[in-house]
């Protein structure tokens, strides 16, 4: 129960020391998930400075109001998810639970409009090894493009996914069993760092995939 | 605090020793244990395959069929990179003994830390799973688009379970880097960490800032095996050279990985043998993190006749060159560590000597190959394969080897038999060399890696090495039998049988499972052996005569 | 961090989320006006204020302990050794791009 | 040189011989170091074993007198041998124009080499002793490497794009080439041997052959059976650049980047006209990515390049 959870584990002083602990672990992590994004961001920054023209007709077929409202989504969630935060911080726990649930069900608006433009994609027949058409003058190289652009796109999926479920688990496991508390509250301030990261990723991809070809 | 009673003899091991205690514990040096017993496994698998290597390349004809030696050659080198040597010293020695020589009761994220192990075997399974389905014949470095549009499937699978490897990697380095920062006893200040602390530490910054891009280059590579178009893909307009490059981003530092942990133990070593403060301190502390942060400036070292630009081959040079500096800083050091010292010839300091020399030797032929215009001679020949064993087998398997006997005593409460580890030591040192040092000749002759035959005017070198290689078994069989031995039938160890002056020596042998009674409070840096009169001050002030 | 610690009030972080949205609009609206290579450059430059928003504000970067500031940028810093060092390679090899 | 054991490769390019000096200087100063170190630790490893009466007192406490003086001392012998390693290297990969130009396609498992005067061979090259030989090389599949042990020459060959190397062979005798980047199931057989030959004798052996159609002239029959002719031509009516004097020259592409017309660019060109489009010309060639294998192409390429010398004739 709560008091058994209040006490810190045994390698720990204190919960503070706990609390801070855990938060640097996150960050230590989020450094890791930083080169993993990098490097596909780089490996297109390669292809994209090799193949100026056939990246932006590729990415032409990006579907921009999709990126655009997710993008939107994406950051009113992050907001949402600072405010249940500091609902915790408070100890307002109607106001924590309301902005928790707005968080995760901005995540899901946000794989739906994903899954929308997926199909939309299909119907364009860019989906590679699938049903991609080199459209004539477009060049091989287009192709590498939307390699990227499912390659991003899914594992930013995935990790918006498991975003989705911390959030969950923290609203029907840690919050409904008390365990999130103004004195500690450290594993949502955990999850919210991993949630603003994942919300940072598609910042970068957004002009990436969406911006690319216009103009 | 030596006064410790050990009776009764209540450890970790012993307390509440079911087999879901162990599969569910939270005890860092019950993870250690149980990566122990899995790196084991793969190093013996991974040796086998080296043998089957070894003994198949004894005469031109050869005993494999071209396929299977192909197969055999590349799970030798995934399975000994990923499945043994990267893990080796940090998930297992690192695991037990870096929270004991901070003075902290665990790790700082106990579950991560068992967390990983599973990964580990998770993926060791999905491994086993390609090496038995059908294996992979594209040689450890996967190069494309030979692995991924001219390949079969299983380098899915293999692709897939380096992949998650890498996870196990990230845990295990996260919860190292976190734990030293946070979590250091009262008195434990940077410049008194002992210097094996001071190479997990630096090992983990590398694994987590490399693991990430291999995870992501692995990633692609598996989407364009699966899919048969992807990124690297050359009828594309994509670069194979792209995959070598965050190949390597990853697999250079991945060296370093290898070595500078076995560098902070055969540190501990040296000191304790040699009864002496460590020659350099500071100097030893700067050096691995100069090498852990260079180590990420050299990676293109590995292409300079892969067709990267010549400009980009000259600076990647002179970056290589630049590594080398405190390599040579270390190796110096070690060996002034010697002078006036009281050196008795016990079998860690027997493997700790031999890593010095062999590393040196490994050392000094990668200088070989940093030179641009003798890379562009002996790349991908048998010079490299000579160079790279003597870092990795001749320098961290030794020190891994080293580390375990010397810190036996304290993981078992048991002594090993010391001759026969002398013996060990002495044998491994002589096999290590006359397995490996005919391949540099071999290398200048110009015979390539990966090559099933050869022309029978090699064949005096290739039986040389394979005689060495079968010296090597025994020498590394040998261990796994008396400390096997040992376990039951060993002497019990006292809690500090060397007369170490770390932390970890506080406690008694085996530690109990909180590591420490009270949280020991620290007073002076490590290594404070006085030669003269045999004396030493233990790092919480208390000087023992 | 837990405990006593004070936080910022919303009001901070609506400014913060508005600003954003503010940046998205302006990040679209560049791709439209045909700046050529100046255009990748102004968007992933909003990209980057937008994410520093994110992490000093959203995730609290400021504040104790400062070894937050180490280890979020480490991964941003290594990244320029990826990104730096194959250029030595990338604009100076001969015969690239290459073609399919 | 045929030893029954081996100490060293046999040495027959003025490649080598540069290599070797710089290998055996390294060899020389590794030998030193190891034994500076060694004899070290076997000096101390005696005199201060455990139990010797050798005296510990006034052990060296400053340490970074000889830290500093060691960490200088190695990185200025260390940086010496990089500018060597160094220049050697530019100059072993700065191809220079060869006396004879060899093309050669590397695929599973096998190296087939194009003659300029047409000659062709699979996993044999023969060529003339004291000349400079610059081979393009190309790869149908996946990477090789072609290394030729005794001239001390390597190069990956990665697909996609061409490599050169080049050598000048000083001794006639037959060395091995090699392929050193693992590429498959054969990888150990992608063997062959190089007959470097008396001029005479290699004059000899290429008349030997039987071939009346040079490589260009091969590569001029194919530009019309392909029909690039239809609107390369001088008398075309299609607004195509001429490729008479083009092979050296620098081109000003659509985008504004300049590029030397090299045997990378004209293959670029054929297969991807769309990224190279020259600037004042419509983008209206096509691709032939796929329609042309790597044999193909190289001969397309010789015969363009022959192109460049005729235009002296011409004007």
């Amino acid at each position: 129960m709560s008091s058994d959870v209040l006490r810190p584990e045994i390698q720990y002083a204190t919960l503070a020391q706990q609390g801070d602990t855990a938060q640097l672990g996150m960050w230590v992590f989020l450094a890791t998930e930083t080169l993993f994004f990098g490097a596909l961001l780089f490996a297109y920054f390669i292809y994209r400075m090799s193949y100026p023209h056939e990246f932006a007709e590729a990415a032409k077929d990006a579907v921009l109001w999709c990126g655009s409202v997710n993008i939107g989504l994406l950051i009113t969630s992050s907001l949402t998810m600072v405010l249940a935060i500091n609902a915790a911080a408070d100890g307002r726990r109607r106001a924590l639970v309301f902005w928790l649930c707005a968080t995760a069900f901005l995540g899901i608006c946000f794989l739906g409009v994903k899954v929308w433009e997926y199909r939309l994609d299909y119907v364009d027949h860019v989906v590679p090894a699938v049903n991609f058409i080199v459209k004539p003058g477009a060049g091989s190289a287009g192709e590498l493009f939307w390699v990227f652009y499912f390659v991003a796109t899914g594992l930013h999926a995935v990790h918006l996914t498991i975003g989705i479920g911390l959030v969950l688990y923290m609203l029907l496991w840690r919050v409904r069993r008390g365990e999130i508390t103004p004195l500690y509250y450290a594993p949502l301030e955990v999850v919210g760092l991993y949630w603003s990261f994942v919300d940072t990723v598609w910042l970068f991809l957004f002009p990436a995939i969406y911006l690319a070809g216009r103009s | 605090m030596s006064s410790i009673a050990v009776d009764p003899p209540r450890n970790y091991a012993s307390e509440e020793n079911t087999i879901a205690s162990w599969l569910l514990t939270r005890d860092h040096k019950r993870i250690a244990l149980m990566f122990f017993a899995s790196i084991t496994a793969f190093f013996f698998i991974g040796g086998a395959a080296a043998t089957l290597i070894r003994l198949h390349l004894a005469t031109p004809a050869g005993l494999l069929q071209p396929s299977v030696y192909n197969r055999v050659f590349t799970m030798h080198g995934v399975v000994m990179v990923w499945f043994f040597l990267i893990p080796s010293i940090p998930a297992t020695l690192g695991n037990f003994f870096v929270p004991m020589m901070i003075g902290a009761h665990d790790l700082a994220f106990p579950r991560i830390n068992l967390a990983s192990w599973y990964v580990f075997n998770l993926s060791g399974l999905v491994l086993l799973y390609a090496l038995v389905m059908g294996g992979v014949d594209t040689g450890w470095t996967f190069y494309t688009p030979l692995s991924t549009i001219y390949a079969n499937g299983y380098v899915f699978a293999a692709a897939m379970a380096v992949f998650i490897n890498g996870f196990s990697t990230i845990m295990t380095a996260l919860n190292f880097v976190v734990t030293i920062h946070r979590l250091r006893a009262p008195g434990m200040l940077w410049t008194r960490l002992p210097l094996f602390v001071w190479g997990i530490y630096s090992v983990s910054v590398v694994m987590l800032l490399a693991t990430p891009v291999l995870a992501m280059d692995t990633l692609l590579l598996a989407v364009e095996q699966f899919l048969q178009v992807g990124l690297f893909d050359p009828s594309h307009g994509g670069d194979p050279l792209l995959w070598q490059h965050m190949f390597w981003f990853y697999s250079h530092p991945a060296v370093y990985i290898m070595i500078l942990p076995a560098m902070g133990v055969v540190s501990e070593l040296i000191a304790c043998y040699a009864r002496r403060p460590i020659f350099g301190y500071s100097g030893m502390t700067i050096a691995m993190m100069a090498i852990a942060v260079i180590s990420f400036f050299v990676w293109a070292h590995h292409m300079f006749v892969a067709g990267i630009s010549i400009y980009a081959a000259v600076v990647f040079s002179l970056m290589t060159f630049f590594v080398a500096v405190p390599s040579a800083i270390k190796v110096f050091n070690w060996t002034a560590s010697l002078h006036k010292g009281s050196i008795s010839f016990d079998a860690p300091m027997i493997y700790a000597l031999g890593f010095v020399l062999l590393f040196t030797i490994g050392g000094l032929t990668g200088l070989m190959l940093a030179t641009l215009a003798v890379d562009v001679d002996v790349h991908d020949t048998y010079f490299v394969i000579a160079h790279f064993h003597y870092i990795m087998v001749g320098g961290t398997v030794s020190a891994f080897f080293g580390g375990l006997h010397y810190w036996w005593p304290k993981m078992t409460g048991r002594l090993y038999p010391e001759m026969l580890a002398r013996f060990a030591a002495f044998l491994t040192f002589v096999g290590f060399n006359l397995t490996f040092f005919p391949q540099f000749i071999l290398g200048y002759l110009g015979m390539p890696r990966r090559y099933y035959t050869y022309p029978p005017e090699w064949q005096v070198w290739n039986v040389l090495s394979s005689a060495g290689a079968s010296i090597l078994a025994v020498g590394y069989l040998l261990p796994l039998f008396y400390l096997g031995w040992s376990l039951i039938w060993g002497r019990h160890a006292s809690p500090n049988p060397w007369r170490a002056t770390g932390l970890e020596w506080l406690t008694s042998s085996p530690p109990p499972t909180h590591n420490f009674e009270r949280t020991p409070v620290v007073a002076i840096g490590p290594y404070s052996y006085d030669p003269e009169d045999g004396s030493y001050t233990t790092q919480d002030g208390v000087r023992h005569v | 961090m837990s405990g006593s610690r004070r936080h910022d009030p919303a009001l901070v972080f609506i400014i913060g989320w508005l600003a954003m949205l503010l940046l998205t609009g302006l990040s679209i609206g560049s791709a439209f006006l045909g700046l050529g290579l100046c255009a990748p450059v102004i968007q992933f430059g909003i990209a980057a204020t937008q994410a520093a928003i994110l992490f000093v504000l959203f995730m609290r970067l400021k504040g104790p302990p400062s070894l937050k500031w180490v280890f979020a940028g480490s991964g941003f810093f290594w990244l320029l050794f990826l990104f730096g060092l194959s250029m030595t390679d990338y604009a100076t090899r001969r015969g690239w791009p290459a073609a399919g | 040189m045929n030893h029954w054991i081996p100490f060293w490769p046999r040495t027959a390019a003025i490649n080598g011989i540069v290599v070797d000096n710089l290998y055996i200087a390294e060899v020389a100063v590794c030998v030193l170091i190891l034994a500076m170190v060694f004899g070290m630790m076997l000096t101390f490893g005696i005199r201060y074993r455990r139990g010797s009466t050798a005296s510990r007192a006034d052990r060296a406490k400053k340490s970074w007198y000889f830290e500093i003086g060691w960490t200088v001392g190695t990185l200025v012998a260390f940086l010496a041998l990089f500018v060597w390693g160094a220049a050697i290297y530019v100059w072993l990969y700065k191809s220079p124009a060869g006396d004879i130009e060899i093309y050669a396609v590397g695929k599973q498992w096998m190296w087939k080499f194009q003659h300029p005067g047409g000659q062709r061979e699979i996993d044999d090259l023969h060529i003339p002793v004291d000349k400079t030989i610059r081979l393009v090389l190309a790869s149908q599949d996946v990477i090789h490497s072609f290394f030729v042990p005794a001239f001390r020459v390597k190069h990956d060959v990665v697909p996609g794009t061409y490599e050169t190397v080049w050598f000048t062979p000083n001794k006639t005798g037959t060395f091995k080439i090699e392929c050193t980047q693992f590429c498959g199931l054969q990888h150990a057989t992608m063997t062959g041997d190089v007959t470097v030959l008396e001029p005479a004798a290699y004059a000899q052996w290429l008349t030997r052959q039987g071939v009346h159609e040079s490589l260009a002239q091969q590569g001029e029959a194919l530009f019309r059976e392909q029909g690039c002719s239809g609107c390369h031509d001088t008398n075309s009516t299609v607004h195509a650049p001429t490729l008479a004097g083009l092979y050296g020259s620098l081109v000003h592409l659509q985008d504004g980047s300049v590029r030397r017309a090299d045997e990378q660019y004209i293959r670029d060109c054929i297969l991807l006209p769309r990224t190279f489009t020259v600037a004042g010309y419509p983008p209206v060639m096509p691709s032939f990515a796929g329609q042309l294998g790597e044999d193909d192409l190289l001969k397309l390429v010789a015969y363009i390049q022959s192109l460049a010398a005729d235009k002296d004739s011409i004007r």
